[in-house]
């Protein structure tokens, strides 16, 4: 059993050269409480998280630990005093397995230093039945962390930071990528360890969980804490106004009733029996200015779907755009085809960190600006691409490393809004974004849409999937489970077809 | 493990007997013209053994390699069971212990090119000490005894580097007036001694004398010419077809120009080719062949070397040979038989 | 992360090679004259040639390196050395059949590097091995041919204030590859694969294609580097390239550019080839014993490294 | 996208895990090769010599291996074998007795150990690139190398020599030392600190907010680098019995490619000691195929650097062919 603890942020600032990651930022949270860490997309809640459990060095502020002032020059500083962190990008070594990451830095050991690795794989053993039934069986502890989905790379980082049996917990956007079944086990978790006397900091965009888990709220808005809140008194309306100016909150842009998609005109794009590793002879046709949804569990082979249709993936099956039969061996003929594709992990399959706004813009369409680059006429498109985004930047020059996770995502967006695509598919765009980006993201859709692009869009969020789609595709183990389209177009339909007719394999 | 080698050798036996021998070559250092020339003059005199059913094919390893890579191409010829090995040893003392090895296989060993201290191995070379200081001793009486001298340098830690260099340092001790102003290292690399040179001139404007080793020395002469300075130096040459060529052409422009090279004989090789074939016959050395702390080098002269009063007729030699061509010289049979018993 | 190191590392470079200058000029009256400035900048010009291709090679990122450049040169001088022929008519064709051959060992490294997936570093290591054996097994040694007077003045003789050609054929070199690098679809994706491949593939980068170009273009401009060379040294020698390989790296890294790829510039390159043969020409002409020189220029490059290029912090 | 291998569970995993194995037989391949051409490979004169020579590069290998797996890479291992070299060689003097070896070889490794930490500091703490950190420091090394002994020479006992180049225990002593090294490798491997060089080499970000001390494992890499150069350096003197401060540097490059044969990857994180000591091995047998296969001298170093293409070429080939159904 833990001893009750508390602990305090106050006034901690963290610049990074031009940058004020954090402004004024602060929280507090008790033993035995979850509080709810809130804010747009670079407010700071990172920052705020990374600087208390010793990753990042504030440039002000203190911390208290149980009333007595405390400065953790490193993570292991921090671990010691109990501090741990769900970090949002994780913290796991690819090439090593489950277990090895799990245990890094605290493993059994026997003298010299021997690691006792029957233990350790027992241990991890353990730890990983938290999860049972919600994981495939290629989860084991031996298992190499590089082979895992992203939602049980995920699971692994939460473990892992369990293993240091922590008096004090940050999850960062740790539900982004799991499943609706895997959230639900982890919130059974939280109430558990929460009621064993743990301190649990929990960031998410998603305010149905908020409200389903936090005890308390503390708000960031542009680096600074503007408040705290107490769940039960509070609704979704108050805090969305403390986590952004304008009250301006997002609203599903249903397609107008009126301009049904004419199904009788001819498919903009047809797959037929598409297989791959993942797919088992998965059709589908798209009409112009349709949005066609793409639900059901994480993993289930819908991003297969995007990437073998973006010629990304080899595939067996047929591919038609427009009546024409295509053969993309390489996402540049699609691209060259009118394909876009917006991937699902913006850091490393969307940006280019290093290059500016400019140049991630640019990427896909420098060949159109001549031999020798037009550079002025690259930059007036870009320029104007991201007014029509609004991405919030310095200049065009800025490293894209300087943007937060929604105007990146605009970003990745943009890239290819400047090539007009006739078909855009997109990898659970809104992930990790906040309500206002959201908003902004679900408008641009809905122009697309007007304008005659079609568009397939997975995502993770059920409600986004009922609220803007004319149409959505329930995968299941590779398979299209079911097709909802208007009366069907629900939320328990969805649910009971995410969760196939036989349930997934569990250990 | 030597003793365990005895048995690994076929009639690597040496004592009394007439072939036909087969004879290894062991060379660790492939980048260099030196080099193969002297593998070639091996290859020549070699064929003239075989007509006579003396020898077999030469067994030749030649490659890049470290001392450690060198004692490997050793042992693979004792394992061959070679009668003979020659050897461009890469360094004079990491090999005793493989020499003794092949010793102990019965086999011979000669060392060419440069000596090596293992007293089982015969060294067949010119002395190198000798071959700078007849350059040095030139140089020093075109100055007069005395004036500012720059020095070319090879391979800094190499030993041939280091024997030469001791050559000229003791020939200058006898000119007090000599003063070396500064020595480079451009490591037997021709691009390299011209740009070393080229800095030099550049910043030192009262070069009078540049002694430099073979390999550089062309280099070194068209910095000279490139930066043409109002009163050009005393350069020490080399006797290689490229040098003497371009020896030819700056006498155009600057008749009164004169330089000296002394043959660096890539015929060693096949000087050592000889000593060895006399040995395995079972010759025995005559009293006092044998000079050097081990007792085991056998100098052989020294070819020659080209200067004002014989530029010609060398020049004529060479004028279409390849800019890499070294003037060679190596011992006659007569020659080798004439320094035993 | 810090930006004010980040400040164009192409200028740090130069104001280094000029400080360099200067501080030789102090220690070593005479040094810092005109006539040893010109011959510094010639012997840069080789540098900086040959170290044009590994600026690519390194901007490509994924480990990129170049480690056969050096024979690659030797290679280049040998074949204009022996077609050439010492005739001024046929310099240019041997020079293009040069580079064609470079250009071909380059794609050969390149295919090595994305088909076959063998690192960089290795790769042209073996290349190195398998063009220096091809030399010997076909010269056997015996290197012919003649190096033309055209070549000579093209590159030692003064073409105007004293400026030898191969100083503006550099200049050349650079304006072009600056073009390439900052104005051209190539250059744009060959950044952008030193920073992310996946994100390039995904936006339509052929990504071994541009790979396999840049190999390519680092062994032509090898090749050219050995034309220049040759024009220099007027004689071929079996070794005459090798001592340019990985200095070229060095000049690549002084001159700022990432290791890691994505980010660099072939301006700061030639700062770096410029700091590091002044600072070669500065050792030569002080009087120190070779294991002095070598000291301190190891300890001066660890100098010159921790200006800048330096890899990010842990703790942010 | 996820170019994730796809991960095949039980026996098959552990065999196929191994990143020695294709190099286990492409080394197998090169010994049948060796002994077709040379029948007496076998005798235990011959085998032992042929250890001997290996050994230096074998030891070199498996330091370059160690900091390569920590995610970093060494150019300074040759300069570094010359300096300890000739420190050993000139501390043993004409006629040493047991202290003055004791003495020499112990300050050799001391020596070999503070320039890796030299070059750790530099990696580590300043965080500066390793290519060109080692490349610059084998400059200062070498420097020292030649100021200690200006030209090759020094002598050593040889006592001392035939104690390496004979057996120990019964067994050829240079077999001894791979088993022993081979040993203490596996036994680090089930430390802890094993698995901070490879979380260090595979994501030094995530490693460092885990807690791992990044730093000092970098550091550490770099030191135990210089260790086994020391040893490599230790093995040279008594193979050749003298000192030559230029007898290191040919030796750097070749360890990298014998890394990389080894099937450690050089984006580090990955692979194993064993697998590069092989490596070291297979490129010492090629020389002696070619020996022994009666090459043409102007064809040898053709014939060298194609085999090495090869050999490095194969995974990747095999991969290729793999991909290509797909
Ligand atoms: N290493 C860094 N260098 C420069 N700027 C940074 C760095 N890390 C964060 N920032 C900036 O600081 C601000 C806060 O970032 P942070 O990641 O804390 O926001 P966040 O609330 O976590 O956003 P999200 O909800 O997208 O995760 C953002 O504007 C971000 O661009
Ligand atoms: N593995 C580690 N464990 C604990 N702290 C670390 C570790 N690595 C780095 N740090 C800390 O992270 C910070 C950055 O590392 P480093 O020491 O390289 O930076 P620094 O020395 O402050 O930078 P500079 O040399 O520019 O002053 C330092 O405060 C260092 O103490
Ligand atoms: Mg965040
Ligand atoms: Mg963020």
């Amino acid at each position: 059993m833990m001893i009750k603890i508390s602990l305090a942020a106050q006034h901690l600032v963290k610049r990074y050269g031009g940058v004020t990651a954090l402004a004024d930022g602060g929280l507090e949270v008790r033993a035995g409480e979850v509080l709810a860490l809130m804010g747009a997309n670079g407010s700071g809640k990172s920052t705020l998280s990374k600087i208390i459990t010793g990753v990042v060095a504030p440039d002000e502020g203190q911390l208290l630990l149980d009333d007595r002032e405390v400065v953790f020059s490193s993570p292991q500083a921090a671990q010691r005093s109990g501090i741990v962190e769900v970090y949002q990008e994780l913290s796991l070594i690819p090439d090593m397995s489950v277990a090895e990451n799990i245990w890094l830095t605290h493993e059994p050991v026997t003298w010299p230093g021997i690691v006792r690795k029957r233990e350790l794989l027992a241990r991890t053993k353990e730890l990983l039945d938290l999860f049972a039934g919600t994981i495939s069986s290629s989860l084991q502890p031996d298992a190499p962390v590089r082979t895992l989905p992203p939602d049980e790379k995920q699971i692994v980082e939460i473990l892992k930071a369990l293993s240091l049996q922590p008096r004090i917990m940050f999850l960062d956007e740790a539900t982004a990528s799991l499943d609706s079944r895997q959230v639900e086990r982890l919130f059974e978790l939280m109430a558990r360890w929460k009621a064993q006397g743990m301190a649990l900091v929990f960031v998410s965009h998603r305010m149905e969980e908020i409200f389903r888990i936090a005890d308390r709220a503390t708000v960031l808005r542009s680096g600074k804490t503007v408040g705290s809140v107490e769940i039960a008194r509070s609704n979704e309306q108050e805090l969305v106004d403390m986590m952004i100016e304008r009250g301006a909150v997002s609203r599903y842009i249903k397609r107008s009733a009126e301009r049904e998609p004419r199904s009788t005109a001819p498919a903009r794009l047809r797959v037929e029996n598409m297989r791959t590793e993942v797919l088992r002879d998965v059709s589908l046709s798209l009409h112009a200015g349709e949005l066609l949804g793409l639900g059901g569990l994480r993993g289930q082979g819908q991003n297969e779907i995007l990437l073998a249709i973006f010629g990304a993936i080899p595939f067996s099956g047929t591919v038609e755009l427009a009546e024409q039969r295509v053969n993309f061996t390489h996402p540049r003929q699609a691209m060259r085809k009118g394909v876009a594709y917006v991937p699902g992990d913006r850091s490393s399959e969307g940006l280019l960190p290093l290059r500016s706004i400019l140049e991630n813009l640019q990427l896909p369409s420098w060949m159109r600006y001549g031999p020798v680059l037009k550079l002025g006429k690259a930059r007036e498109d870009a320029a104007r691409i991201a007014k029509d985004l609004n991405v919030v930047m310095g200049s065009l020059d800025a490293p894209v490393s300087s943007l937060s996770g929604g105007n990146a995502q605009k970003v990745v967006l943009g890239k290819w809004l400047l090539r007009e695509p006739q078909v855009l598919l997109l990898d659970d765009p809104t992930k990790g974004v906040d309500v206002d980006a959201k908003g902004e993201i679900y408008k641009i859709l809905a122009d697309l849409r007007e304008r005659g692009t079609a568009i397939i869009l997975y995502s993770s969020d059920d409600e986004e999937l009922l609220g803007l789609c004319d149409r959505v595709l329930v995968l299941h183990d590779g398979k299209v489970q079911a097709e909802l389209v208007g009366s069907t177009l629900t939320r328990s339909e969805l649910v009971t077809a995410s969760m196939g007719t036989e349930r997934k394999s569990s250990v | 493990g030597g003793s365990e080698q005895g048995n690994s050798g076929n009639g690597g036996n040496g004592g009394s007997s007439n072939g036909p021998f087969t004879i290894g070559v062991s060379n660790g250092f492939v980048a260099s013209e030196w080099r193969t020339q002297m593998i070639q003059d091996m290859q020549g005199v070699n064929a003239e053994y075989k007509k006579a059913g003396l020898t077999k094919d030469l067994v030749v390893q030649s490659a890049d390699v470290d001392v450690n890579g060198q004692i490997q191409q050793i042992r693979n010829l004792i394992n061959r069971g070679v009668n003979a090995i020659i050897i461009d040893p890469n360094s004079p003392t990491g090999l005793d212990s493989v020499i003794k090895q092949a010793k102990d296989a019965g086999i011979t060993v000669i060392c060419v090119d440069e000596a090596v201290s293992s007293p089982e191995a015969i060294n067949v070379v010119i002395d190198q000490t000798e071959w700078a200081r007849m350059s040095a001793r030139w140089l020093a009486e075109q100055l007069h005894g005395k004036g500012n001298v720059v020095v070319v340098n090879g391979v800094a830690g190499h030993p041939a580097n280091e024997a030469r260099y001791d050559g000229v340092k003791e020939v200058f001790k006898q000119y007090p007036g000599i003063k070396v102003l500064n020595v480079v290292n451009a490591n037997w690399d021709e691009a390299t001694g011209q740009q070393k040179m080229a800095d030099l001139l550049a910043s030192q404007p009262n070069i009078d004398g540049i002694w430099v080793q073979d390999g550089m020395a062309q280099g070194v002469l068209q910095a000279v010419d490139a930066a043409n300075p109002a009163k050009w130096p005393v350069i020490v040459g080399e006797a290689r077809a490229g040098y003497l060529q371009l020896w030819q052409k700056v006498k155009q422009k600057h008749p009164d120009f004169t330089s000296y090279g002394v043959v660096n004989p890539p015929g060693a090789g096949a000087s050592g080719l000889r000593v060895a074939l006399e040995l395995l016959q079972g010759k025995k050395f005559k009293d006092g062949t044998l000079k050097g702390d081990a007792h085991n080098t056998l100098f052989v002269p020294i070819p020659g070397k080209v200067d004002a009063s014989n530029f010609e007729q060398q020049y004529a030699q060479v004028k279409d040979k390849p800019g890499t061509y070294t003037l060679d010289g190596s011992i006659s049979e007569a020659d080798a038989k004439a320094f035993f018993q | 992360m810090n930006k004010s190191l980040k400040l164009n590392p192409a200028l740090i470079a130069l104001l280094l090679a000029i400080g360099l200058f200067v501080l030789g000029g102090l220690l070593r009256p005479g040094f810092a004259s005109y006539s040893l400035a010109i011959n510094i900048l010639r012997l840069a010009a080789f540098l900086g040639i040959v170290a044009a291709g590994q600026t690519l090679v390194i901007i490509g990122g994924g480990e990129g390196i170049d480690l056969s450049v050096g024979s690659v040169v030797t290679l280049g001088a040998i074949l204009v050395y022996h077609f050439s022929n010492g005739q001024d008519a046929l310099v240019f064709p041997a020079l293009a059949g040069a580079i064609a051959v470079g250009f071909g060992i380059g794609a050969l490294n390149g295919l090595g590097v994305t088909l076959l997936r063998i690192p960089p570093l290795v790769m042209t290591l073996g290349m190195t091995g398998v063009v220096q054996g091809l030399i010997l097994a076909v010269t056997q040694g015996a290197l012919t041919g003649g190096s033309a007077q055209l070549m000579v003045n093209l590159v030692s003789s003064p073409l105007i204030f004293g400026v030898p050609g191969v100083v503006l054929l550099w200049l050349l070199v650079g304006a072009v590859l600056w073009v390439v690098l900052t104005r051209t679809p190539y250059g744009k994706q060959l950044f952008a694969i030193g920073v992310n491949r996946t994100t390039s593939r995904l936006s339509g980068v052929r990504v071994p294609a541009v790979l396999i170009l840049t190999y390519a273009l680092s062994g032509a401009l090898a090749a050219l580097g050995g034309f220049v060379l040759l024009g220099y040294t007027q004689r071929v020698f079996l070794n005459l390239g090798a001592a340019y390989t990985l200095p070229s790296v060095a000049a690549v890294v002084v001159g700022g550019t990432l290791l890691a790829g994505g980010e660099g510039s072939y301006l700061g390159t030639m700062a770096g080839a410029l700091v590091l043969t002044i600072l070669t020409s500065l050792l030569t002409t002080m009087e120190l014993p070779e294991s002095m020189r070598q000291i301190v220029y190891g300890l001066t490059l660890l100098l010159l490294l921790s200006a800048y290029g330096r890899q990010r912090k842990l703790r942010g | 996208m996820k170019s994730s291998t796809a991960y095949t569970p039980g026996l098959l995993r552990t065999i196929f895990r191994q990143s020695y194995l294709v190099s286990l037989l492409l080394l197998i391949g090169a010994v049948l090769i060796n002994y077709a051409l040379q029948p007496n490979f076998f005798r235990p004169g011959v085998l032992n010599g042929n250890l001997q020579t290996f050994l230096p590069l074998m030891l070199l290998a498996a330091g370059q291996a160690v900091v390569v797996i920590a995610g970093g890479i060494d150019l300074s291992v040759g300069a570094i074998i010359s300096l300890v070299n000739v420190v050993i060689v000139r501390l043993l003097g004409t006629h040493a007795g047991p202290t003055e070896i004791l003495l020499a070889i112990g300050a050799g490794l001391l020596c070999g150990v503070l320039a890796g930490a030299f070059n750790g500091i530099c990696v580590a703490y300043l965080r500066f690139q390793p290519i060109v950190t080692t490349f610059a420091s084998s400059f200062v090394f070498s420097g020292l190398a030649l100021w200690i002994m200006p030209s090759p020479g020094g002598s050593v006992p040889s006592a001392l020599m035939d104690v390496f180049q004979g057996r120990l225990l019964g067994i050829p002593s240079a077999l001894l030392i791979i088993v022993v090294i081979l040993l203490l490798w596996n036994l680090l491997r089930a430390t802890r600190y094993s698995r901070y060089l490879y979380a260090v080499g595979g994501q030094a970000m995530s490693a460092y907010i885990t807690g791992v001390p990044v730093t000092r494992i970098r550091l550490s890499s770099y030191m135990l680098s210089g260790l086994m150069a020391a040893l490599s350096a230790l093995a040279l003197v008594l193979g050749t019995g003298t000192g030559d401060p230029l007898v290191g540097s040919p030796m750097t490059l070749t360890s990298i490619v014998a890394v990389v044969l080894g099937g450690t990857r050089l984006s580090g994180g990955q692979g194993g000691v064993a697998g590069p000591m092989i490596g070291a091995a297979i490129l010492s047998i090629i020389l002696n195929i070619i020996a022994f296969a009666n090459v043409p001298t102007w064809w040898q170093t053709l014939v060298n650097g194609l085999i090495v293409m090869i050999a490095l070429a194969g995974p990747g080939l095999i991969a290729l062919v793999r991909r290509q159904p797909a």
